[in-house]
C-alpha cells in the first residue's frame, strides 16, 4: 500500500502522454499488428502497472478479512482498506472521510441512494427530475422507484448541441419534486453541466441532488463542498483503477439518517433474533466481505491521478479535443453528436451511409479501439433519432498520434462504405 | 485474425446499400420483431406461407451491414422452401456462421458470405438476428431478442 | 485466462497440503517471526499465485469493459467473464449457466433473493424460516423484509451440539411459511446441515428454499442438484479467489420470473423515459459495470479448486479436524463449542479465564492467525450464552503443524492467564 | 513488533483476574453504557459526581483483559478529580495509547501500563472502551459504541 500522495498540483505544466502510456502495459501490445490507439477510456479507462500492482500485492503480502481479526494481517488489510476513504474525500474534497462509502460503482450508489435516501421520502405524485443525457444508471432505479410508489419522472430536455437549460430546470421543480439526479459530464455527448448552477437551483427549491459524477472524476478536478450537492459518485474502473469498486460520497448528516441499503455481516451493531441496530455511516452501507483488494487498488489508481495532476489531465484532454475536432470536422459526411460549449474529451460521431457498428469492427483492424452503440443512453439516441453513435473518448494516455489513428480509421470505412 | 475485407465482402456491401426484399409482405401469415439490444439493431420479418412453403418473406428495420445483408440476403434464399427446409437451413447457417472452419454447403449459395463473422464474435448476433426473429415468426412468438 | 481444467476427481489420493501451502506467496512470509500458521479461512481463504497473476493479468494483456464494445480487447474481456458461469456451474454441478448469477458475495446474494424473489410474494403474517446457526448475512436481510412487510421469522433452534433436528424443521414449517433459508455448514459450530433432507421438507409443503454455500463450496463437492434447492450461493474469497466476488445460483424458471435488484446499465433490454424492458437472467440482476477481473479470477480459484480435487480437501480437513480434537480435548479448561456429528473444518473454543480476544492477540506473536469474536453470528453466542469464542478453521494448505502451532498458543495463553 | 508481554504486563494481568469497582455506584448521577460490536465487549459506568467532583465511580459488564482492566484503572484513577480534570487525563491517556514514542505524564501513575496497546491497533478500542463511555456518562449520552 502506498502512503497518501505527497503531491500538490501546482505548476501548469502539461503532461507527457507519451511517457504516461508507458505506464500502463496494455497499451504497449500491438493490436492487429499496429500500435495501440486506445479510445474508449469513456466505457472503462485502463490501468496503469503500479495499480495491478497494488492488488496483487495486497494478496501476497497482507491478505485477510477486515474488521474482525486480532492478528496481524487482517489489522494490516483493514488499516490499508480503511485507509482509501481519506483518498477519496481528498480527490473530491469531501468534508470528512466517514462521508465515503465504498460501492460496487456509479450504479450501485444510485440505487444505494435511490433505496435508502429517496424512496422512504416519497409518495405516490411526487417527482424525480433528471436529465435526457442521463446514463442508464440514472435513469433506470428511479423508473423502478417511481413505478413502486406512483411516483414521476420529469426530465429536462437538451437541445441539439446536447446542452440542458438551466431556466428551463428550476422551471420543472414544482412543489412535489423530492429529488434530482444529474450526470456531470455526458458519456455520450461530452457536456459539462453546470453542477453547480443547477445544485443551487434545486436547494433553492429545498430539492436534495445527486451528482454522477462517472465521466467527470477521471478528467477535471472536482470540489463536492464548491458544487454543493448532497450525493456524488464515481466507479474506479473509469480511474484507472480496478473494476468492481467505486464511491459515494454524502453529506454526513444525511448519511446518519439513512437506513441501510443492503444488510448481512458488518453493517450491524448487534443482532439478535428479535431485533437488530445498525452501525454508522459508512460501515452501515457495505454489508458483507467487501471487495477489499479493489479499494487498495482504488486508492493507488486515485494516487495515480492526483500526481499527475487532474488539472493537467483536463488540460492535456482539452487539447485533445480541440484537435480531434479540427481533424474530423474536416471528414466530409461525418457529424458529431454534442456541440456543448462545455465540453469533456468524448466525441460522438456518424458518418453517412456507414452503420457505427460497422466502424466499429473496421476500426478495430486498424488497432483503434472506440465504443459503437447507444451507450447506455438510449434517450439520447432517440432524442437524435439514431440507434448508435461511434465514440471516441480520451484518457491521460492518449496522444494526437491516437486522434491520426482514428482518422485514418475513419478513412478506411469511408473506403469500403463511402 | 483474418483481414476486415473477408467480412465486408463486395456481397454485403452490396446487399447493404441496396437491401432486397426491404418491404411489407400483404398478406402475411407470420411476422415478428426482432432487436439487438447490445447495438440497437432491429428488424421485422414477415412471411406468408402455403401449402406448407414459403411463398414470401421480406424485412423491415436498421441495422449494421452485417445485419442488413444477412436479413436481405436471407429473403432471398428462403422463397419456396418448406418450413422444414427453411429450419435446416437456419440451422446449417447458424453452424457456418458460429464453428471455425466448417465449409458451407453447396446449396447455400450467397448466404455463405457471412461465413466471415465467425472470426468476429460480437456481430455473430448481427448476422443471426433476422434469421432468428424469422424462427420467432413461423413459430408464433410475436418479438425476440438475440441477447 | 485458463482454459476450464481437464481434471477429474476420480482418485482418492490424500492431497499434500506441504506442497499446495507453496501455491499461496502470503503463507511463505513468517508472522512475528514465526512460521505462519494461518487458520482463518472460513473468515478469507488466501489466494494462491495463479489466481493473483489471472487478475492480474486481465488487466495488462485483455482488459476492457464487456458486452457492448465490438473491438477484440472487449471482446476477449467478454469471453473470459462469460467463461466463468460455466466453471460455476460444473463447480456446483447446476444445471445450466444461465442461471449463474455473478455478485459481490454471498450477503449479496441473499440481498437478491430476498428482494427479488420472496419480497413480492410476501404478506403481512407470512413466515420465512431459518436456523438458530445462520451468519447474519442470512438473517438480518429477512429482518429487514420482515419488517417492512409484516412478515415473521421463524427460527429452527439449534441444540447444545449445535445441531438442529430435521423433524422440528418440518414442525416449523406452517401454512404461512413462504421462504425457508438455512446454512449449508455453518461458519461458528461447523455443523453440516443434512441440506437435502431439509429442501425435500420444504418442498413437501410447497415452501422454496435457498442454500448459503459460503462454507461449504470451498470445502466438499457440492451439487446442487442432487441437494434440490432453489437458490444456492457462496463467495470467491473463501474459494481461493479474490474479494468482492461470488455467485448466485438459482432455477431459470424462478429467476426468469423475478423483477431485477439493481438497476442501471446492462440489466436492460430498451430504455426509453417512458418505460424500460429488462433483459434476460442472468444479465437482468448484474446492473452496472461488474467486476469484471475479480470474476475472471474467480474462475482461476475454481480451477485451482477443482484440480486439488473438493473431495480430497474434504478428506483432508476431516484429517487435521480429527487430528485438532484429539489435541484440544486434552487441554484442561478449553471447551469446544459446536459437537455436532457431521462436522466441517471449523473448530470454535473457549477458555477458562482467557477471553477470545485476548487470546487471538498472544497467538498471533505466536504467528497463529485465528479469529475471536461473535463470527458475525451472535445468535449462536447468545444460545451458547457467550460473547465470542475463538475459533481455528481449515483449508486445502493447513497441515497438522498448524495444528500443533495452535496448541503451543493455547499453552502460551494459559501460561498468561492459568 | 514488541513482545507480548509488554500488552499483558502484571498489572494488566491482575486487574483482569481482580477488577476494581466492579459494582454498582449508589446513588449515582451520571451512567452510561458503552459496547463494542466489533468484539462484544459491553460496560457500563455509573458515576457520582459532587461539587463538581468525581466522588464515586464504577463499571461492571464482560470484555477481554484489556479493557477489564482499563476499566478497573481507571476508577482508580480518576476519583476525586473534577470533571476538567478528568476530560483531560482522558485525552492524554487516549494520545498516550495511540501515539508511539509518547511517553506518560508522571501524574498518570498505573494506567501507563496500557500504553503498549498501541503496538496492537485492534485493541485500541478495547482500552478506550471504558473512557468513552465514561465520558458520554459525564455528557448525558446513553449509550456509546467504539465501531
Ligand atoms: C455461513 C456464511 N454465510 C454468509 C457469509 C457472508 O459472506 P460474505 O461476507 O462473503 O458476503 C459468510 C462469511 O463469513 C459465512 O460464513
Ligand atoms: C455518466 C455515467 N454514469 C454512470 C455510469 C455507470 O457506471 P458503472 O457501470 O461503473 O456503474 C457510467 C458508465 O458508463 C457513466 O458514463
Amino acid at each position: 500500500m502506498s502512503a497518501v500522495s505527497p503531491f500538490q498540483e501546482t505548476t501548469d505544466k502539461p503532461l507527457d502522454a507519451e511517457a504516461l502510456k508507458r505506464d500502463f502495459p496494455i497499451l504497449q501490445q500491438p493490436m492487429s499488428g499496429k500500435p495501440l490507439a486506445f479510445l474508449d477510456s469513456a466505457a472503462s479507462a485502463q490501468t496503469p502497472e503500479r495499480v495491478i500492482e497494488a492488488e496483487a500485492r495486497v494478496y501476497r503480502e497482507y491478505y485477510a478479512n477486515i474488521h474482525r481479526g486480532v492478528y496481524k494481517l487482517s489489522q494490516q488489510a483493514t488499516q490499508a482498506y480503511e485507509g482509501v476513504r481519506a483518498k477519496v474525500r481528498d480527490l473530491i474534497n469531501a468534508p470528512d472521510e466517514r462521508e465515503i462509502v465504498y460501492v460496487r460503482g456509479t450504479t450501485e450508489a444510485i440505487n444505494l441512494v435511490a433505496h435508502s435516501f429517496v424512496r422512504p421520502r416519497l409518495q405516490a405524485g411526487d417527482e424525480i427530475l433528471i436529465t435526457e443525457m442521463e446514463h442508464h444508471s440514472n435513469i433506470v432505479p428511479w423508473q423502478v422507484l417511481a413505478e413502486e410508489t406512483g411516483a414521476h419522472l420529469v426530465v429536462v430536455p437538451i437541445d441539439d448541441n446536447g446542452e440542458i437549460d438551466p431556466a428551463d430546470f428550476s422551471a420543472r421543480i414544482s412543489e412535489r419534486t423530492k429529488f434530482a439526479s444529474v450526470v456531470h459530464v455526458s458519456n455520450v455527448l461530452g457536456t459539462i453541466n453546470p453542477v453547480e448552477d443547477l445544485t443551487r437551483r434545486a436547494h433553492e427549491r429545498g430539492v436534495p441532488i445527486l451528482v454522477d459524477g462517472a465521466q467527470a472524476v477521471p478528467h477535471r478536478p472536482v470540489d463536492v463542498q464548491a458544487i454543493g450537492c448532497d450525493f456524488y459518485c464515481f466507479s474506479a474502473h473509469k480511474v484507472y483503477g480496478p473494476s468492481g469498486i467505486g464511491a459515494l460520497w454524502g453529506r454526513y448528516e444525511l448519511l446518519a439518517d439513512m437506513p441501510p441499503y443492503q444488510s448481512g455481516g458488518d453493517m450491524i451493531r448487534y443482532v439478535t433474533l428479535a431485533k437488530t441496530e445498525y452501525a454508522k455511516p459508512p460501515q452501515r452501507f457495505e454489508a458483507g466481505t467487501p471487495n477489499i483488494a479493489g479499494v487498495i487498488a482504488m486508492g493507488e489508481g486515485i494516487d495515480y491521478l492526483r500526481e499527475v495532476g487532474p488539472a493537467a489531465v483536463a488540460r492535456h484532454e482539452q487539447a485533445l479535443l480541440a484537435y480531434a475536432n479540427e481533424r474530423l470536422s474536416q471528414i466530409e459526411g461525418l457529424r458529431i453528436i454534442g456541440n456543448a460549449e462545455n465540453k469533456a474529451g468524448v466525441i460522438s460521431f456518424v458518418i453517412d451511409g456507414a452503420h457505427p457498428h460497422d466502424m466499429g469492427t473496421i476500426m478495430d483492424q486498424e488497432g483503434v479501439a472506440i465504443r459503437a452503440g447507444h451507450h447506455c443512453a438510449q434517450p439520447v439516441m432517440d432524442h437524435f433519432g439514431l440507434a448508435a453513435t461511434a465514440r471516441a473518448s480520451f484518457g491521460l494516455y492518449n496522444t494526437e498520434a491516437d486522434v491520426d489513428a482514428l482518422v485514418r480509421g475513419i478513412d478506411k470505412v469511408k473506403e469500403l462504405f463511402g | 485474425m483474418s483481414d476486415v475485407s473477408d467480412l465486408y465482402q463486395e456481397v454485403i456491401l452490396d446487399h447493404n446499400k441496396q437491401p432486397r426484399n426491404k418491404r411489407d409482405v400483404e398478406p402475411h401469415s407470420h411476422e415478428a420483431d426482432g432487436y439487438n439490444p447490445l447495438c440497437g439493431d432491429k428488424v421485422t420479418i414477415q412471411v406468408r406461407v402455403q401449402d406448407g412453403v414459403i411463398d414470401d418473406v421480406a424485412f423491415k428495420g436498421d441495422g449494421c451491414a452485417i445485419s442488413t445483408a444477412s436479413a436481405s440476403i436471407m429473403t432471398e434464399s428462403l422463397r419456396g422452401l418448406t418450413l422444414e427446409q427453411a429450419r435446416d437451413f437456419f440451422h446449417r447457417f447458424h453452424h457456418l456462421v458460429t464453428t471455425d472452419d466448417v465449409q458451407p454447403d453447396s446449396d447455400m449459395g450467397k448466404v455463405a458470405v457471412l461465413a466471415g463473422v465467425r472470426d468476429y464474435p460480437m456481430r455473430v448476433k448481427c448476422a443471426t438476428l433476422a434469421w432468428h426473429t424469422l424462427e420467432a415468426a413461423l413459430e408464433g412468438q410475436e418479438e425476440i431478442s438475440t441477447e
